[in-house]
């Protein structure tokens, strides 16, 4: 039991915050804080330079790029570099496909997609989500059919994040209708964004956003090769990807950096004093700290590969506490969120403006993920035994 | 003590409800909103002409001479459907300060616009650096003759773009006053932008613009600002109500359809338990914004009536709003599926006139004031 | 729509507060203010001066001394004594078996009973609750066999309050055990407390309180015309008393007195100012005031007996802001909070020392009368439609 | 950064576990808690030949040298089972203050009476008047030769009644000193009661009672208190974090066994979510509570970080104290089940040295003084 780091540990950090905040453009950094989108080449630019330092996939192995740190040395690069308002490694890359290609993978697999999955050159999206499925994903309709030596992929996928930037899908498709058990006949496909059969309509959300999309598959012809792991192991290769996608997803280091604006903010609109303000700060700040010693402790377990199950309590504490730091936001914005779509005109400061958009958007933090109803059954099954 | 509508008010209720379900009962806002000025002129006309637009207004001046009661009732309607017209904005909030405030010319080519539909009102009052406050610290006037000159920012004003005439309240003499600017007047400069609930707002500047005092007598007018503000709160909280109620309807109607897992959403029990305590936080609400308006009507603190009503349908807004996306998952984050801008629209009736911290704030300030609340005493003070 | 009373009302408000603030001893009104246990004597002392009055049973028809008041009346009358710190009529005789009896009792029960029930001559107590029933009252197992002129009752009841004070019982038996739905096989009896096989056993609650009791009956011998309403009519009888039971729960006016308390306990600790104590007490004052405003408009429209659906409202958040009224005094003892039995010749004011037995003993009132999970399953169901 | 125990650790946690199971495995805690002194005095000897009443003093006044983390584990193993003795009181807090300020030979006297289980000290700080201050205001200090007299009332003293040795902070000179006094001393009159979670409290009034400076130093002692009273805090989170376990654990034991409507209470989902969200806060607040602890090893602002526990296991407890017996139903009221017990516990910490507002009022007004808190600088400051 010790609180300090070790001097090691110190001098790692040190590096880290030194090159998150040196080597990364201030201009996409300034993006980052200021809660404005990205473009695609910032994200692209931002990996690169995160990968050629070997920071874009610590957590990959050795083999792919990957730095055999520790838990809790991840934990510090992750952190730091929120704190930093980096922008990570693409998720559908570096967090989501590339783990499971390198875990499933072939060696002609791993050999055509990994180099090019931590440096961006291929841009991966998510094709998980359906309509009709939400939270039951094993309800999925999307099919593919053998056909020779290729898959015919028909149906639609739906919650698609940032898939107009996207070259490449991970898919899962059922290809055994009649399997006993519906989680048995689903198999995971990867092909290009291009591929004839393939459209996209982009999703407009409640803050005008449009980073998520519907896609549509029409005989989407798929080689056969493009099938990751074994037939019918999608389930498996789903629950593996799904589990990784709560770790890191607390997002500590962001909610840290909004409460350290909300501190500012509150000192330019006089209400550094007021106590409801205050008050709201120093409870999400405690909570924060909480959940960032739970995340401490659930990561020195979590070795071996599978998410500890209380995993589940840092997402679902960690989206609630990203929702209430950016809802002080808009209250400290008070009047002024009003001005959401001015532009560099206004009188009102930036931080106002951005505050609701962002506010609306970030309630999608408790439904992806794994909704925070799925992380409540979580841990009352698993932890629980209820 | 009655919270029975009468066969009139019942009356007005449906003829709003059928107006605005013709309006707003399909996917018309969406397009509606996306177009300036934000709302539905024609709309707006047939509000004129169905008498709304001057129900709070004497009628000598045009109106139909009605209580806060209708308005609460057409608010109500209004947020039920989300409708983009200005009401509370022009009528009960623009509307209710030239009522009170100006001379009887003004008033009765104001109003009498108003009512008819041929004149929208704004009220510009938030400054960049103000939080609420019904003084002015941003916008000065001079004297110039038998006139007044402004010079200052104001920001966001809601529906300040396309209004045909300003009411601003300014600083002159120490004092804060209100002035009435047209929307031609020279040195006016008007940036119109969206809100996110899809409404709009603007940046007005007056450089040196010319403007009419609003009223009679030069006197210090914070006081009329804060009980025309507080009235406009009232409303909103009517607005919230309604919006709140189509929020869980909406809500409830999914969880009967949609199914996960095999089976319909209502067979959850820990999701039928949170509409439940939505259902709760609804009924609270209503019953506050209800008694509110009476407290209008009735010659008692409405002021404080109106931080009640406000920090009461804050915090339901914050709660239905947020567990009505939650509920229904991602198709809830949507700009296509209509529950989203319920959300959006009670998050910004939450931040124009004061939120319910805000509201917290100044009820924490006075509860030593009184042993006990009596909503029965007459009148509420 | 309006906010005023009427005069006739006001009157009538007026004449209410006279009578209980200058009717009821004062001792008695002081030992319900400062939350401290009243004697059999003093409830059956209040109740007899209200009787005398009229004011013990308005509710009831007014063959039985009822008032043919309308629902707004009831509800001042009831708020009234309430803010008066007078004790209610004993809610088993008036608010649960006397309209049962006045409902479906025969002419010979009726009068019989209620005049002696209106009087507290007789002080009933409840027999519906059982060990292994909890919420689901229709799994009751306590039976009531018919033997010639007398049913033979053998079985168990619990949670019933103030027993030991009791001359009657009122107990619902299973009279019918072949019955196809467990409801329909369910009778109301009602004996005496000193039937031969009637046995009494005090329930010690978490804040050292007696007031629940266990009843074990083993063959206690009922005459037959002890039966109320018809055989196996129970299931009905028992939801009209339960339906009346979440009439007047709220007890909007005794946390109205518990909040002016605080408001003077807050000034008398030094924290009249506090931010956070304010803001909780304005917080609890405007949700107090939304739960009146909403008993008043439920009180309008629940004319003809049945109570409205959103009575459930009324209980359930009646139930939270009692229970939040005295978490405050709680806090506002702070401290001093942990002098709980110490005696007269303790420093620390008595309100500090009842403050926590009392906020202790009030977590049953989300559980009695309906759970509040009972309440949120009536809305979800009953209202909602879900 | 290092959550795990060492061998020595889990050794010292499954002797008290043991030792403690004997104890109050069964219903024994009631009978024991009925009688003065409110703990059973055998069980506090076989703590004492455990070394654990010793735990965190030097080897050379009788202790075990152990440190703050050792001290947190006795505490939630308390605080599983709820056992009335006064570890938090007499070792942590009144041990605490004599090793923090005591002079060599009051230190070899008292803390070594104190580790062989002869002796138990309790200090009494509070006063009627007062509100979890470190300052003395009720009693006062007169300098009599070479001794002093006090004079005044604290009430509530936990364990007053029954101590051998009182620690006194009082008033003399404008500053708050530290005294001893005997438990027999003249003019020392100790009126004791039960508190509603089964404890000790007494008031005690001293009237000219002669009484030992604690220290050498006539110096103000409000910063010694200070720290005392956080240390004992950051047990007292511990203890919280180990009787919030066991209600959980209790409650959810009961959701799997207990059966309404024909199946057990876990197939009802409400209930099983709230039983999720209490392991959260449960989580949470041992994060907290164990951090805290480590704070205290490292020569980091103990002060705020016990401030931080408080807060944390404040909200924690009220949530599962409450959440306990709700899912219990009425069985949880009784104090024949045992989890009311829990709650009653946990309400009495909440308020024994500082609730969880209070740690919140304080925390508030130093946000401004860091921009992030960052519980991996070395040392936490």
């Amino acid at each position: 039991m010790r609180l300090q780091l070790s001097p090691e540990l110190e001098q790692f950090r040190a590096e880290m915050r030194t090159f998150f905040t040196t080597q990364v453009p201030q201009s996409i950094r300034d993006t980052v804080a200021a809660g404005r989108h990205l473009t695609r080449e910032q994200y692209i630019e931002t990996q690169r330079i995160l990968n050629a330092a070997g920071l874009a996939v610590p957590h990959w192995p050795v083999e792919w790029g990957g730095k055999d740190w520790t838990p809790l040395q991840q934990h510090i690069w992750r952190e730091e570099m929120q704190l930093a308002a980096v922008p990570e490694p693409l998720a559908f890359n570096a967090s989501m496909i590339g783990p499971v290609l390198a875990a499933f993978g072939s060696r002609e697999l791993k050999e055509r997609f990994l180099p090019a999955t931590a440096n961006l050159d291929i841009w991966w999206c998510q094709g998980f989500s359906e309509p009709d499925a939400g939270s039951d994903l094993a309800s999925l309709r999307t099919t593919a059919v053998r056909e020779g030596d290729e898959w015919i992929v028909n149906g639609q996928k739906t919650w698609t994040t940032l898939g107009q930037h996207a070259d490449w899908i991970f898919c899962l498709c059922r290809t055994d209708p009649t399997a006993e058990k519906r989680q048995r006949g689903i198999s995971l496909l990867v092909f290009p964004m291009d591929s004839p059969g393939v459209t996209l309509r982009p999703i407009e959300l409640i803050d005008g956003s449009r980073e998520v999309n519907e896609v549509f598959f029409e005989d989407v012809r798929v080689p056969a090769e493009n099938l990751v792991g074994e037939e019918n192991q999608g389930w498996t290769i789903a629950k593996f990807l799904l589990g990784n996608e709560r770790v890191g997803i607390a997002r500590i280091g962001f909610t840290k950096r909004l409460l350290a604006e909300a501190k500012e903010r509150a000192a330019e609109v006089g209400l550094a004093d007021d106590p409801r303000i205050t008050g709201r700060i120093a409870e999400l700040e405690n909570e924060l700290l909480a959940l960032e010693l739970t995340a401490l402790r659930v990561v020195a377990h979590s070795a071996g590969g599978r998410p500890h199950p209380a995993s589940s309590v840092l997402k679902l504490r960690g989206s609630e506490l990203q929702q209430g730091a950016l809802e002080l936001l808009v209250d400290l914005a008070g009047p002024l969120s009003l001005a959401s779509f001015a532009d560099g005109g206004s009188d009102v400061p930036e931080w106002a403006r951005v505050a609701t958009p962002e506010y609306l958007n970030y309630r999608k933090v408790s439904i992806y993920g794994g909704s925070n109803e799925v992380q409540r059954t979580i841990i009352a099954g698993t932890i629980l035994g209820l | 003590m009655d919270f029975s509508y009468d066969d009139e008010q019942t009356a007005l209720r449906e003829a709003v409800a059928g107006l605005l379900a013709r309006a707003y009962g399909g996917d018309q806002r969406r397009e509606v909103t996306a177009a300036d000025p934000g709302f539905d002129e024609k709309t707006w006309s047939r509000l004129a002409e169905m008498g709304v637009l001057g129900l709070p207004f004497a009628e000598e001046v045009g109106g139909s001479g009605a209580g806060p009661v209708e308005v609460a009732i057409v608010a109500e309607e209004i947020g039920r459907v989300l409708a983009p017209e200005p009401f509370v904005e022009a009528v009960v909030l623009a509307g209710g300060l030239i009522d009170a405030v100006g001379t009887e010319p003004q008033r009765e080519e104001l109003l009498g616009g108003l009512a008819e539909g041929s004149l929208i009102p704004a009220f510009a009052h938030a400054e960049p650096g103000g939080r609420w406050s019904a003084g002015a610290g941003g916008v000065t006037a001079a004297e110039d003759g038998d006139s007044w000159r402004l010079t200052g920012v104001k920001e966001p004003v809601l529906g300040g773009a396309r209004a045909d005439v300003l009411l601003v309240n300014a600083v002159a003499g120490g004092a804060t006053r209100l002035f009435v600017v047209r929307g031609d007047a020279e040195g006016l400069t008007r940036t119109g932008y969206r809100t996110h609930d899809g409404g709009r707002a603007a940046k007005v500047e007056f450089s040196g613009t010319p403007a009419e005092l609003l009223g009679e007598a030069a006197t210090d007018r914070t006081a009329d600002i804060e009980r025309a503000l507080a009235v406009a709160r009232i409303a909103y909280a009517n607005e919230a109500v309604g919006a709140m109620d189509t929020a869980l309807t909406m809500t409830a109607e999914y969880l009967k359809t949609r199914k996960q897992f095999g089976v319909t959403l209502n067979k959850f029990q820990a999701l039928t338990f949170r509409a439940a305590d939505m259902y709760v936080s609804l009924e609270l609400a209503r019953s506050t914004a209800l008694w509110a308006s009476m407290v209008v009507d009735s010659g008692g603190d409405v002021v404080q009536a109106a931080e009640r009503a406000r920090l009461q349908t804050s915090r339901a807004s914050r709660h239905i709003g947020k567990d009505a996306i939650q509920l229904h998952g991602g198709i809830g984050m949507t700009a296509e599926y209509k529950v989203g801008h319920y959300t959006s629209r009670l998050t910004a009736i939450d931040h124009v006139l004061g939120d319910g911290d805000w509201a917290l704030s100044r009820l924490a300030a006075s509860v030593q004031d009184h042993p006990t609340v009596d909503p029965l005493g007459a009148p509420y003070a």
